[in-house]
């Protein structure tokens, strides 16, 4: 027997907000990480590429160029709302199902974004 | 007991239901609607309707011609007012549903495509694909949603209508979940509960169709009409009984026998063209294909299957693409069920229970004799189908009846007072002893499974594709003895919450006196019309039997069978004329 | 004789059950790496803007070995994002061409072709 | 019937008015070869225990009935074959009612959730006039159709509400089915609902929940693709977002 009673009023979410640069973010690390992390992470270190590859003055140079800039934050920041977003919903997935827990995964997540996008920023405009 | 008032109580929730609410709430929004059906909408029988609802659409098609493949495909024992004022509101009804969405199949410029169908002239049957009962009923079922004045009481159980003063005055029902009885009073009812195939062993209809709306409004003294008329499909799967829709052969499958021949041109079917000539072969109407089996069945020329006797629908010349386009669910039906993939091989089929001509007696404006009680749909018999369906106007029928039934309803409902409390009360405690008799009873002599056996055997050997006086005489006798060994039924389940057991043993009542009547009738019909052959009537006989059985009820007694004529406006009877011969 | 249905909750454990669970659960927590790694880059991008020095011992930390076995373990889950993106692509994007889909072969591989251009692109980069 | 083998089908019971949770009940039942779970119920129904609960009806996987849990995988049990699950025609099959969904009574679900979200999405065609019906029906190209069409084939048997997470931890979740009907009708070329239907799909019950673990898609026995519907929703609602927020005026609607 159905019930006519008690029916939710639905309101559209801001959740665009975060589902944008976590799409897009994903987009971006698949294209771009495996890449990354293989020449950072892995080559150089062991010495597959030469450290010259890079050295202060190269990678400065990169840094300091506009187009370099634009380039390192969109490669940077978005994967970092990629990640704090698919993050967040893991530990929902994991067991974080009341509002207040919720809340603060969504806190600690976005937070964590919100830091490491401000330190980003904060390095490319530190020099040009 | 709990009271519910509301203007207009529709019991079924299928497609004439919901096309009978819909009109409605659209007849007058101020009228409350209560929508009854002892299952969830969607569950309906009317979602396994496959091949499509005909409505005239083509430019060299005419009402006319609808009118004649009906009548003549019906044994002129159509009511023809009833069959010309379906034909013209065919096509509008079906426009009313692409409008609410049915995803209808296209022609490349975008318009509904039609097909061609057993025992219809010219193509005119609409399809969603091969799942049009599907669309359709989902398409209705969705579009009630928009409007406010319909209520759903979703797996709520109609046991009984309740009559005051001659006329209706509501039901009694009862919550399945909670098995809290409800009286629903009401100014006007329609019954649209489908028909009542599971009275056989072997049929193409679910579980639910047990005929509990024939059921009650003969328990409340109407009369139950053509109920002799029983349609086998020709083409179920062996085994389960899964419909294989006529729209397969309407798209080109073939019927061969044993030995790869199609057995069809011996019957009065042919040419054999290669290709779908209408009116033709595997084009000819359901009642003669199913003979057709028999026949061949007693020369020893089925194919010899670990379900028995089979034929073969071949579809392999149609080729993977046009069968993945046109008859898709076909297709996973015979992988599923059979093992059998069409696009590589013939599928095993037999005939199969699957329609129910006759039902509650209804005139053209779907009304009953009961001042303010409707019935529209396979319950009903109002009567287009005669003593043979066409396949592809049942969906329409609902549309159309549905429809008015919803209009009438509205109307009467606006006309009369609310029914009183106290005479409703009372007559629905009287009707729930039976209800509450069933729970109580500790321990009967009878099981319901064991009832419902005998009840399938006696109809399968006695009421099937032909019946004899001895045959039929015997089942009605039997189901005399079942009658009173029903008296004795126990049930296990004993509890209130959800019990199937309880529904179980009602339906089971309610098919032991469905099938009565279907016995009875034909046992008094003596001549040979349509689906009802009698081997020792073989010929129609229209001086005696050009008329409708009404079977009424007789309180501890058999039913007794009455006639009324039937309805000729301007096509007399004449010979059925398929195949070749056919204009 | 009345209702008094069962409320079950799914346990915390359920991607546990069925490796279709237990592969979502994988992807989901690529999400782990791929913050981390860029967090870690953008940590460098700081230090890069402190100086030479700066950038020399963050160079020098992505050599410690437990460097190398994270940027192993991120290279691994960051190239299983790319190819569970990839995949997933056709489903969120069905292209359709005339009166059919676009079947999902040839929208996968387009996406491979492009991963493959973008991973050269960067490695020409560095190695030039 | 000369085949005797028997198999031992092992069903989570619950009876409302004994028990405060479900327990398993073994039956040893006849093994038939084309027999489906759900005839292996009838059997036990019909023979050995009246009182056993569960839905169904057409046998034909289409009416959505009999969706229930067959070794912890939802499926209808119209089209869950002994064969499938048996060696030789012994063995265990478990069957439970479906998860995620309050449980009445044996394997009968309480299903009035998703009868409220399904009417939430607005599940019709929404117009702002209505085409009269003298004049005929709309043009609707193949390929329009073709668009939506495997939308439409969902029967409301709930085997992706049993199968989808979010929906298990998050109770107001719409879900697969109602999410994509709702796609179903936006993607309509005779529809003109999108932005009513907004509301509610792109709301924080809507498909935002999702996180496209796509165990809907893969459990769905009619190729209704819930999980693709529900991405394309994302990107066309946030799509949508972006530009309320970005042309002045826009939302005002």
């Amino acid at each position: 027997m159905s019930k006519t009673t008690g029916r939710k009023t639905y309101t559209r979410a801001n959740k665009p907000l975060v589902w944008f640069p976590f799409a897009g973010g994903g987009l971006v690390a698949a294209l771009m990480l495996p890449v990354m992390i293989f020449v950072t992470g892995i080559a150089v270190p062991l010495g597959l590429i030469d450290a010259e590859a890079l050295s202060y003055d190269r990678v400065y140079a990169f840094a300091a160029n506009p187009l370099g800039k634009i380039i390192l934050f969109g490669v940077l920041v978005l994967p970092l709302w990629h990640a704090a977003h698919r993050f967040r919903m893991t530990i929902q997935d994991l067991g974080a199902r009341t509002s207040g827990s919720r809340s603060v995964v969504a806190a600690l997540c976005y937070g964590f974004g919100m830091v490491f996008t401000l330190l980003c920023l904060a390095a490319l405009l530190s020099f040009w | 007991m709990d009271v519910i008032e509301t203007d207009i109580a529709i019991v079924g929730a299928g497609g004439a239901g919901l096309r009978a609410a819909i009109a409605a709430a659209e007849a007058d929004p101020s009228l409350s609607v209560t929508l009854l059906s002892k299952v969830y909408p969607m569950r309906s029988h009317t979602v396994a309707a496959e091949g499509g609802a005909a409505g005239v659409a083509k430019a060299e098609d005419s009402l006319d011609h609808h009118f004649n493949d009906t009548v003549s495909g019906g044994d002129w024992l159509c009511d023809q007012d009833a069959v010309d004022f379906f034909v013209a509101q065919a096509p509008k009804e079906l426009i009313r549903t692409e409008h609410w969405g049915c995803p209808w199949s296209r022609t490349p410029d975008g318009k509904v495509a039609v097909r061609p169908f057993g025992g219809m002239k010219i193509e005119r049957t609409w399809y969603a694909a091969d799942k049009t009962g599907f669309h359709l009923l989902h398409t209705l079922f969705q579009t009630s949603m928009k409007y406010p004045s319909v209520k759903r009481l979703d797996e709520v159980y109609t046991t009984d209508l309740l009559i005051e003063d001659g006329r209706i005055a509501g039901v009694l029902a009862h919550e399945i979940r909670s098995g809290k009885p409800m009286v629903i009073l009401a100014r006007s009812v329609i019954i649209c509960t489908g028909g009542a195939g599971r009275v056989f062993p072997f049929t193409t209809n679910g579980a639910i169709k047990t005929g509990d709306g024939m059921a009650m409004a003969f328990r409340a003294g109407v009369p139950l009409k053509d109920m002799e008329f029983v349609q086998y499909h020709p083409t179920g799967l062996p085994g389960t009984g899964i419909l294989i829709s006529e729209a397969a052969r309407g798209e080109g499958g073939i019927l061969v026998n044993k030995d790869g021949y199609r057995y069809l041109q011996d019957y009065g079917m042919g040419p054999p063209d290669p290709w779908p000539r209408k009116k033709a072969m595997e084009l000819g109407p359901r009642d003669r294909l199913s003979q057709a089996f028999w026949q061949e069945q007693q020369k020893g020329r089925c194919i010899d299957s670990k379900w028995g006797d089979v034929m073969h629908l071949d579809l392999r010349h149609l080729g993977e693409a046009k069968i993945a386009e046109r008859l898709p669910f076909i297709r996973d039906l015979a992988l599923s069920y059979v093992g059998v993939d069409v696009v590589n091989a013939p599928i095993p089929v037999r005939p199969v229970v699957h329609y129910t001509m006759g039902g509650i007696h209804t005139d053209i404006t779907a009304g009953t004799p009961v001042p303010g009680l409707y019935a529209a749909g396979e319950c009903a018999c109002v009567s287009i189908n005669g003593a043979n369906r066409l396949g592809s106007n049942s969906l329409t029928e609902l549309l159309v009846f549905g429809a008015v039934a919803g209009r009438n309803a509205a109307a009467h409902a606006r006309g009369v007072p609310m029914p009183s409390h106290t005479n409703a009360l009372a007559q629905a405690d009287g009707h729930r002893k039976r209800v509450v008799a069933l729970l109580e009873r500790s321990k009967g002599t009878e099981s319901v499974v064991g009832l419902r056996t005998a009840l399938n055997d006696t109809m399968e050997t006695g009421c099937g594709i032909y019946r004899t006086e001895d045959s039929l005489r015997a089942t009605v006798e039997t189901l005399a003895v079942l009658k009173t060994r029903f008296a004795n039924v126990a049930i296990d389940d004993k509890s209130g919450v959800y019990n199937t057991d309880l529904t179980g043993a009602i339906e089971l009542g309610n098919m032991i006196e469905i099938g009565e009547t279907m016995a009875l009738s034909a046992l008094q019909r003596t001549e040979s019309r349509g689906s009802h052959q009698r081997l020792d009537h073989p010929a129609r006989d229209d001086a005696a039997f050009l008329k409708h059985s009404m079977a009424h009820r007789v309180e501890g007694e058999a039913p007794r069978v009455e006639y009324r004529d039937v309805v000729i406006t301007r096509s007399q009877p004449a010979e059925r004329v398929y195949g070749g011969e056919a204009k | 004789m009345s209702r008094k249905p069962y409320e079950p909750t799914l346990p915390n454990t359920w991607w546990l059950e069925k490796p279709f669970y237990i592969r979502y659960m994988l992807r989901e927590m690529t999400s782990f790496f791929v913050g981390a790694y860029v967090a870690i880059l953008i940590v460098g991008l700081w230090q890069l803007s402190q100086g030479p020095d700066a950038w020399g011992s963050f160079l020098g930390v992505l050599s410690h070995p437990l460097s190398v076995i994270f940027h192993v373990l991120a290279f691994v889950f960051a190239t299983f994002h790319t190819v569970t993106w990839f995949a997933l692509t056709p489903r969120t994007t069905p292209i359709m061409r005339g009166d059919h889909f676009v079947p999902p072969g040839p929208i996968i591989g387009a996406q491979y072709v492009i991963w493959a251009a973008a991973s050269i692109v960067v490695l020409a980069a560095v190695l030039w | 019937m000369s085949d005797t083998t028997t198999f031992t089908l092992e069903v989570l019971r619950y009876n409302p008015e004994s028990d405060d949770v479900p327990h398993a009940e073994s039956f040893s039942v006849p093994y038939q070869e084309d027999w489906v779970v759900l005839d292996a119920l009838n059997w036990v129904k019909d023979n050995v225990d009246g009182s056993l609960t569960f839905r169904w009806s057409c046998h034909m996987a289409v009416c959505g009935s009999c969706g229930m849990m067959v070794n912890n995988e939802p499926v209808l049990s119209c089209k869950a074959f002994l064969r499938d699950y048996l060696k030789d025609g012994k063995g265990t099959i478990t069957v439970g009612a479906l998860k995620n969904f309050p449980v009445e009574k044996d394997l009968v679900i309480v299903m009035d959730s998703f009868m409220e979200k399904l009417e939430a999405v607005k599940p019709w065609i929404i117009r702002t006039t209505e085409k009269p019906v003298e004049e005929g029906t709309f043009i609707q190209l193949p390929k329009q159709l073709k668009r939506f069409k495997h939308h439409t084939s969902c029967i409301n048997c709930l085997l992706c509400y049993a199968a989808c997470p979010q929906v298990g931890l998050n109770p107001g979740f719409i879900g697969p089915a109602a999410l994509a009907l709702a796609h179903r009708y936006n993607l309509d070329s005779r529809d003109q609902g999108k932005d009513l239907r907004k509301d509610v799909t792109a709301s924080e019950y809507g498909v935002w929940e999702c996180t496209f673990v796509s165990a809907c898609s893969e459990v769905c026995p009619k190729d209704v693709e819930p999980a693709g519907a529900i991405q394309e929703q994302k990107i066309e609602s946030s799509i949508d977002w972006a530009l309320d927020h970005l042309i002045p005026g826009r939302k005002a609607r």
